[in-house]
């Protein structure tokens, strides 16, 4: 029964965040039709979208791994989201989180990219293994302030639990962005890279690559892909609301601090240009890197 | 759409909803209506409050807008990537030249009728036809959709013998793979 | 008769009759090797536990032969890979010429290995050691392409690493008057504090040879990729566990005496370090599939160095898991280049691409051996980082972590190259030919890469040998329950931890496969990889659309000024500059008659005249 | 009883005498008959070494006269253990070279036979006297035949490299005969026991000269630097067979001349370190040359002078496990070196030029002699489990326990310049494509010449396998060196002691 529960806890996160995803997504975009003066599609275009997406027919494959290669990427999403507690009191949205699993998030989070960039090889499409060597470059750029702010806070809190991150945070009131600003400072930078919004938007690059690794992905593929990307955002505000933010204690309070959180790339993005790949790489060893420095001598001192 | 046979009225009618709420727009723009596009999808015009939104590859696209006088050099490509495009699908003929050749009806290297080549559902008229005429051409797709009569890519698969002759008189060099869903 | 030294005399004398049976036709040297290779391994494993011995005296020094517990670890690693090594070897060498050298060093070499392991004393020890770099640097020589440049490098490198053990091992024979290597550990303690630094930094400077350590890590990437790939799988898996082992043993004796966090073992294991980010960057800059694993391999090294550096008993584990892990997807990823080498003749990505239905089990078990590499979970090499993790963070190694992670995560480019470059991408006609590599090298692949699944769903099953092999080293502090001390392990215990996870990834990993498949399986149909969208253009037979060219090119860029001095440059200059003093010395040599006699005479007088300095009278 | 020491060096030396005449009665003979003498003398030495283990040191006195007035020969564990080398690589030699060229005819064979019986004969009267003037008289014999043999190529090159050797061999000789006549001046005596015995009594100002003026003499035979100048030269330009013999029974004879002067005719402790220092250098400086060489028997030359400044070093450690381990390495060398000239002269018998880079490929051709070849080269720079592991480990352990740790550093680093230099030759001779035409079919070797090198090879892997088939003769051998006293009274108290 627990574990009937359990599942049902665990399709629930899926579905919510979803939803969540989806809209983030439509009002991201209306935000930038704002932005540039412009009326802008209805928040929930991009449902519309996912729908249309989904009743397309998808008559061709190039091959097993590219057809694994959606199936890969929503795993991965799925699996991060199982792994990151939704809501602080525990109960159906905490599902599977475990002391020391932040380490496992950072590896999980790159399984689905590898398997899709698995798939998009297959394609044949040099469009989409130009994108997939762009996205791995730039993620061992984000990746690099990431882990020192992840580092900053495991030493500073002797923990490596996302639950033991909140508990923190509830025991000391304080959230933890302002107790280690500079960790939070340097993932924050590291987001930025991380939600592949302008200036990052690199692996896409629609008007370079033909959006890149999803080049040859139509129809279900994609719609499997845009739906896992949605539930990867979420999963991935939720797990800084988490550590940052001090967790929320109910969904209002969860979506206002997420969604909060999701402007910085994409309030940064709208007024960026696209960097070069190298030039993305090197941004992250610069700033980022230098505040994660900071964050790793703050923790050890304090 | 009547596509899948086994599928319910009630499911028809949400899907060509959500079709027509949401064209992904493939532009072929190389002809010189090509101008036109940009102001359509930017501030002025905000094609996008319609759901009509550029796709960078014909895998993702729902429509294929060809943007003025076609060439017999380019047919091929654009038949090509006509034919790689996923169901349901369908073709904007833009501009004038589309229609009868327009402007260039007695160019010896372009084609006159766009429909002897590829099955297209609506034309804008016009040379070249303003942003507005753009979107009355979207909203007419959007109706067409929505009364499941955009049916070209069915009828270019039924009658793919005519295109075929048709496409091969201008290219002699016919070298393309089966189409054959 | 003691079954070790059976064992022993099997090995020889299967490699000397295989050696000689090599130019009759007809399967008897293929018989004879595999038999030379299984029966002693089976003997191993049946009639041998941890614990036998078996003792004699030769030339004066005392000798011991007997199996430890850690021991008892490597010599699964070997005998393991070494038996699917061989099978594999069997099949991919055929046809080649001299074989008989090939099968006489490749058993002398597992012989070797096997030896070094049971070694207790340091003569044996040693005398094992130089019979594995000979019968290896055989193998590298083997194919005779570039045998001046990368042999002589490989054996010049080994040589400087067995003589400065050499010298360590005089010195400590000098200090306590035995070889035992348990008596050195015991006294060593005792020795005055140069002897204490300088007698592991010389053991270091062997060990880290064999296993690659920066900056004495160079003859790597030419070794590996010049030897038969039937044999790197082994050399780059076991052969280079060695020095890992030898490490380990050395640090043992260290433990008593410096304490966690001393500067000795921070340095070995910032060394360790440098090595995995250096061998990670140079890998995404190689176009060749052998050279790339050559210097994944150092990379990987690199992280067991950092384990066994930083010495803490959860970083042992670490660092003894991760070699496990290492020989089972380093054997595969090598004969899975193997396979494709044999198939098309060439290990160069730039020139075999779209190989993924062709040869489909070749793949599997590459893609197996790569998830295992970057330490993706749900497979094996997942846990190891995670314990290395873990224990850099709870013994306050933070930068050493940001190193680690940076160099695991760069590691993705490189493994990603790996199955884009041979297996993805566009299928060419010329490669249209090719099959799936025989039964044979294909089993051995699929065993190993499946071991990685298992040790990855099962860890508890090399664990348990690993924890027995520490407390024999001394670290006992956790009464053989060594799964408890990684946060991993204790929330399911020992046998069946990472269950849950796995069974949630297969579940939706299972569920979204089946919605893709079953709602168009009908609809969907396969179509090439020339049918892409390419702006309408219908790519030509002949024409190669597949991104392969300077692949990582803008990292490479990123990362420029890290790559931009090569040491080898810095050995190249020396070895040029030591010649050049030779030529110097060798024009002592005039060879006019005169100048000798002048020499002589000089001789004498100089001595006349310093009589008394010299002489003292 | 077989025979007794003397006959070691008068059989040699008549049937060098012999060997002319009964080429009269029958060519073939004059190549038959030294391999016969020479088996006989390899018995003899066998014989006499066992019984020397079982009874203890044979002083054998000529015509009756006792020490210290008559000339005496001592057959001991050391000098016996040297003479079986000698007389053991004479015979390998003689079978190697048994029609070494097809073409040789009689007129060369006869001299080649004369000379090496000679040598021989020289080298085993050095090895076994114990006057220090007859000592001289043997030096002069090897010598002599050491430059006939040198010459033995009539051609411009052979004769430069015979005038070298002669005129630096005449430099040995005027310095031997110095220090002969300042000790004969000194002491009144010729006989080395003697000398020895009343070293102490010298004016330390003569003694030092003395040594120096030795050392220097007998140097330029045990081609210590910087008096071995003629040495390359020597065994580049005489034929491959010489060169074994030079390597392993000329050299061997000069370093027992120099360490029976330092360990038991002089007293001056100071010379155990002028050894190591010599030796280092000379290890140092021919190392360092043979990497740069061109001609592949110049390089194991210098690879030979390198070896005896090991043995130099070894010796100077001064104690048991010393020079324990210089006669190992002295054995070793013995029996390693000879199979590399052996094998080596095969590998470029066709070239002109003897270059190194003419062995390109030649495994495929000759497949036994080049992995002949590669054994040797594997067990010289010492890798198990060959012969040359052990002796490298024992002069190691015994400089550690004298704790002469800059001395194994050098060593240990010159052996990786071994290392290099040795394994060019071998990859270039099984790795590398063979470079001149296929019609160019190397030279094989005959059937007398395998089994000399399969008996050496034999005697690596055996000494490799099992060290201690060896081991127990040099220890009683490093022994008798070092008992100074035992070596006096053995000899001095002839006639009360042994009755011969």
């Amino acid at each position: 029964m627990e574990l009937f529960l359990n599942i049902l806890g665990a399709i629930a996160t899926v579905i919510l965040a979803f939803i969540v995803g989806m809209s983030y997504g439509g009002i991201v975009r209306k935000i930038t039709a704002r932005v540039q003066n412009r009326k802008g599609p209805p928040w929930y275009q991009n449902f519309i979208d996912a729908y249309k997406l989904y009743s397309k027919t998808t008559a061709i494959h190039h091959g097993w791994m590219h057809r694994m290669g959606p199936a890969f990427l929503m795993v991965s999403s799925v699996v991060t989201l199982m792994f990151v507690p939704v809501l602080n009191n525990g109960g159906w949205f905490e599902n599977m989180n475990f002391q020391g699993d932040l380490i496992f998030l950072l590896y999980i989070m790159v399984f689905g990219s590898l398997g899709m960039a698995l798939g998009a090889g297959q394609t044949g499409n040099p469009n989409s293994a130009i994108g997939v060597t762009r996205g791995l470059s730039q993620m061992v750029g984000f990746e690099i302030p990431w882990v020192m702010a992840l580092v900053a806070m495991m030493i500073q809190y002797k923990t490596t639990s996302i639950t033991g991150f909140i508990e923190v945070q509830q025991e000391s009131g304080t959230w933890l962005m302002f107790s280690s600003p500079f960790a939070f400072i340097a993932a924050v930078l590291a987001m930025l890279g991380m939600f592949r919004y302008s200036p990052f938007d690199i692996v896409g690059a629609p008007s370079e690559l033909a959006s890149g690794p999803v080049s040859e992905n139509g129809g279900k593929y994609l719609f499997t892909m845009m739906s896992s990307g949605s539930i990867f955002t979420f999963a991935k505000l939720t797990l800084y609301v988490d550590l940052f933010m001090g967790g929320a204690n109910n969904l209002l309070v969860l979506l206002i601090k997420t969604f909060a959180l999701y402007m910085v790339p994409v309030l940064y993005g709208l007024v960026s240009p696209r960097y070069r790949t190298e030039q993305a790489v090197r941004y992250f060893w610069g700033w980022p890197l230098f505040f994660g420095l900071l964050a790793i001598i703050y923790a050890v001192i304090f | 759409m009547s596509y899948d046979k086994d599928s319910h009225k009630i499911f028809d009618f949400i899907q060509n909803w959500a079709r027509k709420h949401s064209i992904w727009v493939l532009a072929y723009g190389t002809g010189c209506g090509a101008i036109e596009i940009p102001p359509t999808m930017t501030s002025r015009y905000d094609a996008e409050r319609l759901g009509v939104r550029g796709a960078a590859t014909p895998r993702q696209a729902d429509v294929l807008l060809i943007t003025g006088y076609l060439t017999t050099k380019t047919l091929k490509r654009v038949i090509r990537v006509y034919e790689q495009m996923q169901d349901p699908k369908y073709v904007i003929g833009f501009g004038s030249c589309t229609i009868n050749g327009g402007m260039y009806y007695d160019s010896y290297n372009t084609i006159k009728v766009l429909d002897k080549y590829l099955p297209v559902d609506v034309y804008i008229n016009g040379c070249m036809p303003r942003p507005e005429a753009v979107l009355a051409g979207f909203a007419k797709l959007q109706q067409l959709i929505a009364e499941g009569k955009a049916n070209g890519a069915q009828k270019y698969k039924e009658n793919l013998e005519w295109y075929r002759e048709n496409q091969k008189r201008i290219s002699p060099h016919w070298v393309m793979p089966e189409y054959n869903w | 008769m003691n079954t070790i030294i059976l064992i022993f005399i099997i090995f020889l004398a299967g490699a000397i009759l295989t050696f000689l049976a090599s130019n009759i036709k007809g399967l008897l040297k293929e018989v004879l090797f595999l038999a030379s290779v299984i029966v002693p391994v089976v003997m191993f494993f049946t009639g041998v536990k941890a614990g036998d011995s078996f003792n004699f005296h030769l030339a004066g020094f005392a000798f011991q032969w007997e199996i430890t517990p850690l021991g008892y670890l490597f010599a699964l690693i070997v005998t393991g890979l070494g038996v699917m090594a061989a099978i594999y070897a069997v099949s991919a060498m055929q046809k080649t010429k001299n074989l008989g050298l090939f099968y006489f060093n490749f058993i002398l070499s597992i012989m070797s290995m096997l030896g070094i392991l049971f070694s207790r004393d340091l003569v044996s020890f040693f005398i094992f050691w130089e019979i594995m770099t000979w019968s290896s640097y055989l193998m590298v020589v083997y194919q005779g392409k570039d045998v001046q440049k990368v042999g002589i490098k490989y054996f010049i490198f080994s040589a400087i690493g067995a003589y400065a053990m050499l010298m360590a091992i005089v010195m400590v024979y000098s200090l306590t008057g035995s070889m035992m290597i348990d008596k050195m550990i015991q006294s060593y303690a005792g020795f005055a504090f140069n002897m204490q630094i300088i007698i592991p930094i010389l053991f270091l400077i062997g060990f880290g040879v064999k296993s690659a350590m920066m900056p004495l890590h160079v003859w790597a990437p030419g070794a590996y990729s010049h030897s038969p790939m039937a044999f790197t799988s082994l050399f780059s898996g076991a052969l280079s566990k060695m020095g890992i082992y030898g490490m380990v043993i050395v640090m043992a004796g260290m433990i008593a005496y410096f304490p966690e966090g001393h500067w000795f073992r921070i340095v070995i294991a910032w060394l360790g370090g440098i090595t995995a980010v250096g061998g990670t960057l140079w890998a995404i800059a190689q176009d060749d599939a052998k050279k790339l694993l050559a210097y994944s391999s150092v990379a990987q090294l690199g992280y067991i160095i950092v384990g066994v550096g930083i010495g803490t008993p959860l970083a042992m584990l670490a660092a003894l898991f991760m070699a496990v892990m290492h020989a089972l997807f380093k054997g595969t990823l090598f004969m899975a280049v193997g396979a494709i080498e044999k198939q098309t003749g060439t290990s160069n990505f730039t020139e075999v691409t779209g190989l993924i239905r062709k040869m489909p089990l070749t793949f599997l078990a590459s893609l197996m051996g790569i998830i295992a590499l970057a330490g993706i979970p749900p497979l094996g090499g997942f846990v190891g980082k995670w314990m290395l993790y873990e224990s850099l963070i709870g013994s306050d190694h933070y930068l050493l972590v940001i190193v680690i992670f940076f160099s695991s995560t760069a590691a993705f480019l490189y493994c990603y190259k790996f199955l884009f470059g041979f297996f993805l991408g566009q299928e060419e006609k010329e490669w249209e030919h090719v099959k799936e590599a025989p039964v044979l090298m294909v089993i051995p692949m699929i065993i190993l890469a499946g071991g990685t699944f298992l040790l990855g769903t099962f860890p508890g099953l090399v664990i348990k040998p690993i924890s027995a092999g520490l407390e024999q080293l001394g670290y006992a502090a956790t009464q053989g329950k060594y799964w408890e001390m990684s946060m991993l392990f204790n929330e399911w215990g020992d046998q069946v931890v990472l269950e849950p996870i796995l069974y949630a990834i297969i579940a939706v990993f299972a569920f979204f496969l089946v919605f893709l498949l079953i709602k168009n399986h009908k609809n969907t149909r396969y179509v090439s990889t020339k049918d892409i969208s390419t702006s309408g253009e219908v790519p030509k037979e002949h024409e190669n659309l597949t991104f392969i060219q300077n692949f990582f090119q803008p990292f490479l860029r990123a990362v420029e000024p890290l790559m931009k001095r090569q040491i080898d440059f810095y050995y190249n200059g020396f070895g040029k500059g030591i010649e050049a003093l030779f030529d110097f010395t060798r024009r002592i040599y005039t060879g006019n008659g005169q100048t000798y006699a002048l020499y002589a005479i000089i001789f004498v007088v100089i001595f006349l005249l310093l009589k008394t300095t010299l002489f003292g009278i | 009883m077989v025979g007794s020491p003397v006959l070691l060096i008068a059989v040699p030396l008549l049937a060098a005498f012999v060997i002319p005449l009964i080429g009269m009665i029958w060519k073939e003979l004059v190549r038959i008959v030294p391999g016969l003498v020479l088996a006989y003398m390899l018995v003899l030495s066998v014989t006499l070494l066992v019984e020397v283990n079982q009874n203890g040191t044979i002083v054998e006195t000529i015509a009756g006269w006792k020490a210290p007035w008559g000339i005496n020969l001592v057959y001991s564990n050391l000098t016996g253990l040297l003479a079986t080398i000698i007389t053991t690589l004479g015979f390998l030699v003689w079978m190697f070279s048994y029609r070494f060229k097809r073409n040789v005819d009689f007129e060369p064979a006869k001299k080649y036979f004369i000379f090496l019986m000679m040598l021989v004969a020289g080298a085993t009267g050095i090895v076994i006297t114990g006057d220090i003037f007859n000592q001289f008289v043997f030096i002069e014999i090897t010598g002599i035949s050491a430059y006939a043999l040198t010459a033995f190529y009539t051609g411009r090159n052979s004769a430069e490299a015979a005038f070298k050797y002669l005129m630096m061999g005449s430099l040995a000789s005027s310095f031997l005969l110095i220090a002969i006549a300042i000790i004969y001046s000194q002491l009144g005596t010729l006989n080395m026991a003697e000398i020895a015995s009343k070293m102490h009594t010298m004016d330390p100002v003569f003694k030092v000269i003395a040594l120096i003026f030795f050392i220097t003499g007998i140097g330029i035979e045990a081609e210590i630097f910087p008096l071995n100048g003629w040495a390359p030269d020597a065994y580049t330009e005489a034929p491959g067979p010489i060169g074994a013999a030079f390597a392993g029974v000329v050299v061997k004879a000069g370093i027992y001349a120099v360490i029976r002067m330092v360990f038991t005719l002089f007293d001056i402790p100071a010379a155990h370190d002028f050894l190591i220092t010599i030796g280092l250098i000379t290890l140092i400086v021919a190392e360092s040359t043979a990497l740069r060489q061109e001609k592949l028997k110049r390089m194991l030359a210098y690879s030979s002078i390198g070896q005896m400044g090991l043995v130099l070093v070894a010796f100077g450690i001064g104690t048991h496990a010393g020079v324990f381990a210089a006669l190992f390495l002295m054995l070793n060398h013995a029996v390693i070196k000879p199979l590399l000239f052996f094998s080596g002269s095969y590998l470029v018998f066709n070239s002109k030029e003897k270059r190194i880079s003419e062995v390109n490929g030649l495994g495929k051709f000759m497949p036994y002699t080049a992995g002949l070849f590669a054994l040797g080269s594997f067990a010289i720079v010492g890798l198990p489990p060959f012969a040359g592991f052990w002796s490298k480990l024992s002069v190691l352990t015994a400089a550690a326990d004298e704790g002469l740790l800059l001395v194994i550093a050098l060593v240990l680093i010159v052996s990786v310049i071994e290392i290099v230099y040795y394994f060019r030759v071998v990859n270039r001779i099984f790795f590398q494509e063979y470079n001149k035409e296929e019609s160019v079919v190397p030279h094989k070797p005959r059937f007398n010449a395998i089994i000399a090198m399969t008996v050496l090879a034999i005697l690596i892997l055996v000494i490799g396998f099992y060290p201690d088939a060896v081991t127990g003769m040099l220890h009683s051998a490093s022994s008798d060196l070092l008992d100074k006293s035992g070596y006096i009274d053995n000899v001095l108290q002839v006639g009360q002691s042994l009755i011969r």
